[in-house]
């Protein structure tokens, strides 16, 4: 840094920022990580970022927020792996005068004196942009609409509130739709593929109009196997994927599937901008959207060459 | 003989039932193979045991590693790691459907995971670490390395790449992976049964300090098991990955060593070692991958998973205990002088 | 009769898979006498006591104690109601102290909590009781397999029982330890105890008991007062035989001479820190080598670091006039150096195995695992072992943890003659054995080295050592104070004079 | 001859004997001794009480499960269930008192009732029937999880339940600014269960029984010992931990997750054998789990301060730092018994 800033952690120059992130559970996360992280070496506002992986445990999540504050970092960046359960801890850092800016996921809306501001997307809105899109798609589909869905892992915070947004939008719109099966894939390929494979032995493919996946990697394993019996994704089923990884792009630039609902990992910028308003004690917004966007077959192509992960 | 067919009834029966389950829910076409467009064989049980085979292929050489009393918690590592160091050499060439590149790329997979289970052995048999930490710190330590070698991204090879063909080929119609699971069985078969590694496997098992003074050599033995261990789990990867087009460092392979080591024990297997039974495994791993099916079939939600497992393990695990056959039946015997299931003395200790 | 009878048991059958052990057996026991089952390795003793524990259910037949019937869910049970048992094999823990093995269930308390003070107290007085002096704060596992012995009959003793039943309590003792143990047994005669004694040494048995009772094969043979049944008698009831195999046990003693032959092994100044002072030893051509001392002199250490099972930390060992490098259980098999240690069932047996496999286990090793050896010349191998041996039930199949102690003990025999070794160790070969398999294998060891094998002979019957050995080196105190030679040395006597001798000068 | 010179032993130093046992916990000590000064000497505030204090506070429900899971390891057993019985619990506590409306005392009562239940079920089975241990509570860390996912998918906060306010109240030793920490209540009921347990496991008839078992299961059975009761009530010992680790959770988050302590059994048996216990039953002591789970959370204390590794590199060096641990212990270890000969 060029001018010496309000550092009050002890003299070094720059902010000390800890971050507790979820885990590496999927390349999203991956990304995310990176992005925050490269964000941070590049950016001279921050002197270091303390960077914590949790392995999806709220328990070691806790942990290394208490840890932050042990170490008396200049402000807690925190992806929650749960919404619930913060109370104690972010009470803590607020005692020790750290304020705390949630990523990605939220917490309970009784928290929000706790934390400062919360950047990341919205799950549910997330769901209700596939609905939305499936409801005029399917509006005219006179014979009902078959779907399939592959959730997320049960339980997680992403598969119930895209599972939540998705069905409400088809509810509100009046869709007459059919959930023909719909199983855990656990947001891998692995075991997206292998639900898929059992189906498509179980009820064929024949009459079934959508697939919605919970997200990119799940998509990709159900497209090979959809694929590998004999048919042709995105033709003889329609199929909607969250996230928009690279891999997906690609797929649907090959024509395998037909809707990419965005959940953008990459917003380190963003967040260090949002960090170091927080440590300059600016005021900020309780909520900053990160740019997603949803993109349809004709733009594929187009978005391609922008998509990071 | 007989004792052996003995201990396969109950798993093979709870088999029988299992797939009795699915036809009943999805009709005949559950057990029978159907010949798919590009003359693969296809169907859902036929896809059950494809899928299966990299379990198998993990769960076969756990059961040699619980043979000589040890256990291997760092396959699913391991598994994450074939699966990388392939994936990331391939994408990395400029021509991902070379053959020769392909060939490099599992070859160098294979033998690293096999020196990684190379040094599980040496802990566990030079440096006297119990077998749980010595492959527990792998069992963490190895999902970094894999996601090391891939960067963290999860790279996606190229369908055309004849990697893929592992996975997701087939040779005489039959798809490769079964392929390679049922030449394994039969190669780790054969090489235990048809030479004295077999027995001197149980001995070192049974009783190691009795092995050594009758002039085993328990160390290198020891060394070879979890090499082959590490080897299968390797090979498991690799399939896992083929059959994906793809390498997750973190989820690949994810508890997979719990369901291997559930597949050893249904077989037959115990867990504190000695007598080890190769087709046990293979049945416990079929169980497992039907089960899975059943409860999609049977049109249980996925909450249901856990608890469907569970139950089916239960059973299998009372069924398998004749003191509990022996309780459950007493009611029945009229016979005045049958004694409760009398503590038996010779708890395998 | 029928009144005087504390344990009354009456056509007892007990059935394992494929074995009858039992078959319709009847055993009384009175208060106050020392009764003898006697009976060949598997005639079914230990599996009588067993049933009567608590630790078999049995398939027919019954049981009264003090005219009640009873059955036994456990040995707990057993105990509650006044029966102390010993079982055959040292069944204690041995990660736990000596003081907790002696106590383990009975600790003294103050309040819920153990007084360890008082039990350490309570634990020494006891052993002293029976004349030893052990450390009881140190864990079992420091003792050799006798003490363990000594520590599992105090134990027994200790329980204030109605019924007291030493399945072959002497098998690893001394004579001394045995006149104890004696002693301990008159005085809880005395008392009233009723005793139940299973040992497969004559003399003690006729030196101690009022009946005796003999099995055969599962069966009842009868039931004598022991005044009744002469020696000779006796071994024919058990074996099934006429007297033949008491002569078999007096021919049994060596009789050949050995060439003045460059030595096989050449032990010199071997030793093991803090287990062996360094020993100088030799081990001609066809001669067998006694090892005599008492309990913990450390025979078992001087013979483990010949056979290489620990390493010696000084001195030199040469075999074949070659000095020997690397030495380890395995190269000693290669060199033709059999082991057969002392406690068959952590160091010999794997239980899990077939008679079978566990014959061939050494030959296999030697061999690497790549060549097994082909199905039938192992089934002759193994075959011709078992008929030579005696061992029973001729199942080459059986596991061979459901063989008698006995069975055992010649399984592991079976093992080390198998590879023709240049060099058998045999470390308390003829522990747990019975007469005639015990003359069996004294007759084999002379036949051997007849032969031309070398035999390192321990055994804690000096009788069997004298009887058998060409030379006999004498150990105290971990250190090997002597080697007698001529005829005249080669006498119990001389051997324990030499002991105490050798006590004084060092 | 008297019998007194019966037993040639040459005097054998007692002290040893006394404390080869001692051997590995104390490498455990002094190892984790040197992890502390390592992280003293390279990191800011490091110096902090707190850094000790917070071992505890975070760690306090996995010490509570390592203490019921050595327990079981001590007797030869072991136990996958932990994770999803403590999970399970906090679930039900959640349950019974947001949605069926029990009073929260009485919910917690239930909840270590169940806990200890579910113990002595899959102990019967497993004494009983002689089903494997490990694929007896296996079937627990299914069932579990599943029971709990059925409860309820999404988390679930009890923060509206004055009653779980309790379990983080501060007992303050001094200011932390003064070089003070604090601990919560709960930490106090891991230190609880700790002394208990080590009351239990060395000074009462029940505890020697499990080391008798562990030791050799067939010798404690001929010995007359109460072989049935002590392994069914190890597992009843371990079920109660897990459900009070999940009570302890509870309290620590007033929230309920139905994916939380994923693997936590596997976290509970490193810290048992890090401190010492074998797992092939015993040998080992309490103070030894409290020593391994401790390392466990230097270990991940360290990686926090150390803070600038990618995930990848985090794991890899824990995996490093365990195994340089095991080694060291090893060879303390080694060169002791060595001694001791
Ligand atoms: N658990 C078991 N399973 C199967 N067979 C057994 C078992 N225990 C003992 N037997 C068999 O029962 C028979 C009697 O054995 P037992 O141990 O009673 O003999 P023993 O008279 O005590 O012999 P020894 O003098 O050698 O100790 C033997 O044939 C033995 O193989
Ligand atoms: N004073 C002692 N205190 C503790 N342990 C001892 C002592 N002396 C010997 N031991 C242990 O006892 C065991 C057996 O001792 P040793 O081998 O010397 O006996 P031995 O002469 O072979 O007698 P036997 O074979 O009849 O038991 C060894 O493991 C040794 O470590
Ligand atoms: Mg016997
Ligand atoms: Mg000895």
């Amino acid at each position: 840094g060029d001018d010496s800033d309000s550092g009050d952690g002890g003299g070094g120059d720059g902010l000390v920022v800890g971050f507790a992130q979820v885990g590496a559970e999927s390349a999203w996360r991956t990304a995310n990580s990176t992005s925050v992280q490269d964000a941070a070496a590049a950016d001279d506002r921050i002197a270091e970022l303390k960077f914590v992986d949790a392995q999806q445990d709220q328990e070691k999540q806790i942990e290394a927020v208490r840890n932050f504050i042990t170490q008396q970092v200049d402000v807690i960046v925190l992806a929650p792996v749960v919404e619930t359960g913060w109370t104690d801890v972010l009470q803590e850092a607020a005692d020790a005068g750290i304020p705390v800016v949630l990523a990605d996921r939220g917490i309970e809306a009784a928290d929000e004196d706790l934390y400062v501001t919360r950047l990341g997307s919205d799950f549910v809105a997330e769901g209700r942009s596939a609905g939305e899109w499936a409801a005029t798609t399917f509006a005219d589909d006179a014979d009902g609409t078959r779907i399939l869905e592959l959730q997320g892992t049960t339980g997680s915070a992403p598969a119930n509130d895209r599972k939540t947004g998705f069905f409400e939008v088809l509810d509100a719109e009046g869709l007459n739709y059919e959930i023909v099966d719909s199983q855990s894939g656990n947001f891998t390929a692995e075991e997206g593929k292998s639900v898929m494979e059992t189906f498509i032995t179980t009820h064929g493919l024949d009459g079934i109009d959508l697939l919605y996946a919970h997200n990119d990697e799940m998509g990709l394993g159900a497209i090979q196997a959809i694929e590998e019996a004999g048919f042709a994704p995105g033709t003889d089923i329609q199929i909607i994927i969250v996230d928009g990884s690279k891999a997906g792009f690609q797929a649907g630039v090959d024509g395998k599937l037909n809707y990419i609902v965005e959940c953008n990992p990459v917003f380190g910028e963003q967040l260090m901008d949002v960090v170091v308003q927080v440590a300059d004690g600016e005021s900020v917004e309780k909520f900053t959207p990160v740019e997603e966007g949803v993109f349809d077959a004709t733009q594929f192509e187009a978005e391609l060459p922008n998509r990071q992960f | 003989m007989s004792s052996y067919a003995k201990r396969l009834m109950w798993p093979v029966l709870i088999l029988l039932a299992l797939i009795v389950v699915n036809i009943i829910a999805t009709g005949v076409d559950f057990i029978i193979p159907s010949v798919n467009d590009d003359g693969r064989l296809g169907g859902a049980f036929v896809n059950i045991l494809r899928r299966s085979a990299p379990l198998l292929l993990i769960a076969l050489g756990m059961t040699l590693v619980i043979a000589t009393k040890g256990i291997d918690l760092s396959v699913g590592a391991v598994y994450a790691i074939g699966a990388a160091i392939a994936c990331q050499l391939i994408i990395d060439a400029p021509d991902q459907t070379a053959a020769g590149l392909v060939f490099t790329a599992i070859s160098l997979a294979l033998v690293v995971t096999a020196v990684i289970g190379a040094w599980n052995g040496v802990m566990v048999a030079y440096f006297g670490i119990q077998p749980i930490v010595a492959t527990l710190i792998l069992m963490i330590a190895g999902r970094g390395i894999a996601q090391l070698v891939t960067g963290g991204q999860i790279p996606k090879v190229q369908d055309s790449s004849p990697f893929t063909e592992l996975g997701r080929g087939a040779f005489l119609t039959i798809p490769i992976p079964i392929w390679i699971a049922a030449l394994a069985l039969t190669a780790l078969a054969l090489l235990t049964r048809k030479t004295a590694l077999g027995m001197l496997l149980e001995s070192v098992g049974g009783n190691p300090e009795a092995s050594r003074l009758a002039g085993i050599r328990s160390k290198g033995i020891t060394v070879l098991v979890y090499l082959v261990c590490g080897l299968c789990a390797g090979l498991a990867g690799l399939i896992g990955a083929a059959n994906l087009g793809s390498a997750d460092a973190n989820n690949g392979g994810l508890w997979i060593e719990l369901d291997a080591i559930l597949a050893v024990v249904i077989g037959g297997t115990a867990l504190v070692g000695g007598r080890f039974f190769l087709l046990g495994t293979a049945i416990g791993v079929a169980i497992i991958g039907t089960l899975e099916d059943t409860i999609i079939n049977v049109g249980l939600s996925s909450q249901w998973q856990f608890t469907a497992k569970a139950v089916v393990v239960f059973v299998v695990a009372l069924l398998q205990s004749p003191e509990f056959r022996a309780w459950i039946l007493k009611p029945f015997k009229r016979k005045p002088e049958t004694t409760a299931p009398a503590p038996v003395e010779e708890a395998a200790k | 009769m029928t009144d005087a009878a504390l344990v009354r048991m009456t056509g007892i059958v007990k059935d394992f898979t494929g074995v009858r052990a039992l078959d319709g057996v009847d055993f009384t026991l009175r208060p106050g006498e020392i009764h003898a089952v006697m009976g060949e390795n598997g005639a079914g003793k230990s599996t009588l006591i067993k049933v009567l524990t608590g630790v078999h259910g049995h398939d027919a037949g019954e049981i009264l104690l003090d005219g009640e019937p009873v059955r036994f869910s456990s040995p707990k049970a057993a105990q509650a109601a006044g029966i102390s048992t010993v079982y055959q094999e040292v069944n204690l823990t041995d990660n736990l102290s000596v003081a907790e093995n002696l106590l383990a269930g009975r600790e003294p308390r103050l309040g819920p909590f153990i007084n360890f003070r008082a039990m350490r107290r309570r634990a020494k007085a006891l052993l002293d009781d029976i004349g030893i002096d052990l450390n009881v704060a140190a864990p079992l596992s420091s003792y050799s397999i006798a003490m363990q012995q000594l520590v599992a009959i105090a134990r027994a003793v200790d329980i204030e029982a109605k019924v007291l039943i030493l399945d072959e309590p002497t098998s690893s003792l001394d004579r001394d330890e045995v006149e104890v143990l004696l002693g301990v047994m008159r005085r809880l005669a005395g008392n009233g105890t009723a005793m139940v004694f299973i040992s497969h040494f004559l003399d003690q048995v006729y030196e101690i008991s009022d009946r005796m009772t003999v099995l055969r094969n599962g069966r009842l043979v009868g039931e004598w007062a022991t005044e009744d049944l002469p020696q000779n008698e006796l071994i024919g009831h058990m074996l099934g035989r006429e007297a033949a195999a008491l002569e078999q046990i007096e021919r049994a003693a060596s009789q050949h001479q050995v060439e003045d032959e460059a030595p096989l092994v050449e032990a010199t100044g071997l030793g093991r820190k803090g287990s062996i002072a360094p020993y100088d030893l030799q081990i001609r051509r066809g001669e067998v080598v006694g090892l005599a001392g008492l309990l913990g002199s450390g025979r078992t250490e001087t013979a483990r670091l010949i056979a290489g099972a620990d390493r010696a930390d000084s001195g030199t060992l040469k075999f074949e006039g070659k000095k020997v490098g690397g030495h380890n259980p395995r190269t000693a098999a290669a060199r033709g150096i059999a082991f057969c240690p002392e406690n068959r069932k952590t160091e010999g047996l794997v239980g899990d195995l077939t008679v079978a496999e566990n014959m061939i286990l050494a030959m296999q090793a030697s061999r690497g695992w790549a060549r097994s050896i082909p199905i039938a010349r192992r089934d002759k191998l193994v075959a011709e072992f078992i008929e030579k041996l005696g061992i029973r039930p001729a199942d080459p199949d059986m596991p061979v943890k459901n063989l008698s102690g006995g069975n055992q003990q010649k399984v592991l025999l079976a093992r080390w003659m198998l590879i023709e070794p240049k060099l058998l160790i045999l470390d308390e070969p003829t522990r747990g054995i019975d007469v005639g398999a015990k003359a069996d294998i004294q007759r084999l060891v002379a036949e051997l080295s007849a032969e031309g094998m070398s035999v390192l002979f321990v055994s804690a019957e000096l009788d069997e050592v004298t009887r058998l050995s060409d030379r006999i080196a004498v150990l105290r105190d971990r250190e090997l104070i002597a080697v007698l030679e001529s005829e005249a040395d080669m006498t119990s006597e001389r051997i324990v004079d030499t002991i105490v001798a050798g006590g004084r000068e060092s | 001859m008297t019998a007194q010179t019966l037993t040639e032993r040459p005097s054998r130093s007692k002290l040893f004997d006394g404390l080869t046992r001692y051997i590995p916990i104390g490498a455990t000590v002094a190892l984790l001794i040197a992890l502390y000064l390592g992280g003293l000497a390279n990191y800011r505030n490091f110096d902090s009480p707190q850094v000790v204090a917070k071992l505890f506070i975070d760690n306090a429900p996995l010490l509570v499960i390592a203490v019921g899971m050595t327990f079981v390891i001590l007797s030869g057993g072991i136990d996958l269930s932990v994770g999803s019985v403590m999970a399970f619990s906090t679930m039900a506590c959640a349950w019974l008192t947001v949605d069926a409306g029990v009073s929260a005392p009485l919910a917690l009562v239930l909840v270590l009732a169940f806990g200890t239940a579910w113990g002595l079920l899959i102990g019967a089975v497993i004494h009983y029937f002689h089903v494997q241990p490990f694929i007896a509570t296996l079937v627990g860390l299914f069932l579990f999880r599943g029971l709990t996912l059925q409860i309820s998918d999404t988390d679930v906060s009890m923060r509206e339940v004055g009653f779980f306010q309790w379990g983080m109240t501060h007992v303050d030793f001094g200011k932390i600014r003064d070089g003070g920490f604090w601990l919560p209540y709960l930490s106090f009921v891991a230190f609880a269960v700790v002394i208990i347990a080590f009351v239990v496991l060395h000074y009462t008839r029940f505890g020697r029984g499990v080391y008798a078992v562990g030791g050799s299961e067939s010798s404690a059975l001929l010995m007359g010992l109460p072989v049935a009761r002590t392994k069914i009530g190890v597992y009843a010992i371990s079920g109660f931990c897990a459900a009070l680790a999940g009570v302890l959770a509870a309290f620590a988050t007033k929230s309920a997750n139905p994916l939380a302590n994923v693997g936590a059994e596997l976290d509970a048996i490193a810290a048992v054998v890090i401190g010492g216990t074998l797992l092939t039953g015993g040998a080992g002591f309490v103070l030894g789990t409290v020593a391994g789970v401790m390392v466990w959370g230097m270990l991940n204390t360290l990686i926090a301060f150390q803070g600038n590794l990618s995930s990848w590199w985090a794991r890899i060096v824990m995996g490093v730092l365990l195994l340089a641990f095991i080694l060291l212990q090893r060879i303390l270890a080694r060169s002791g018994e060595k001694r001791r000969t």
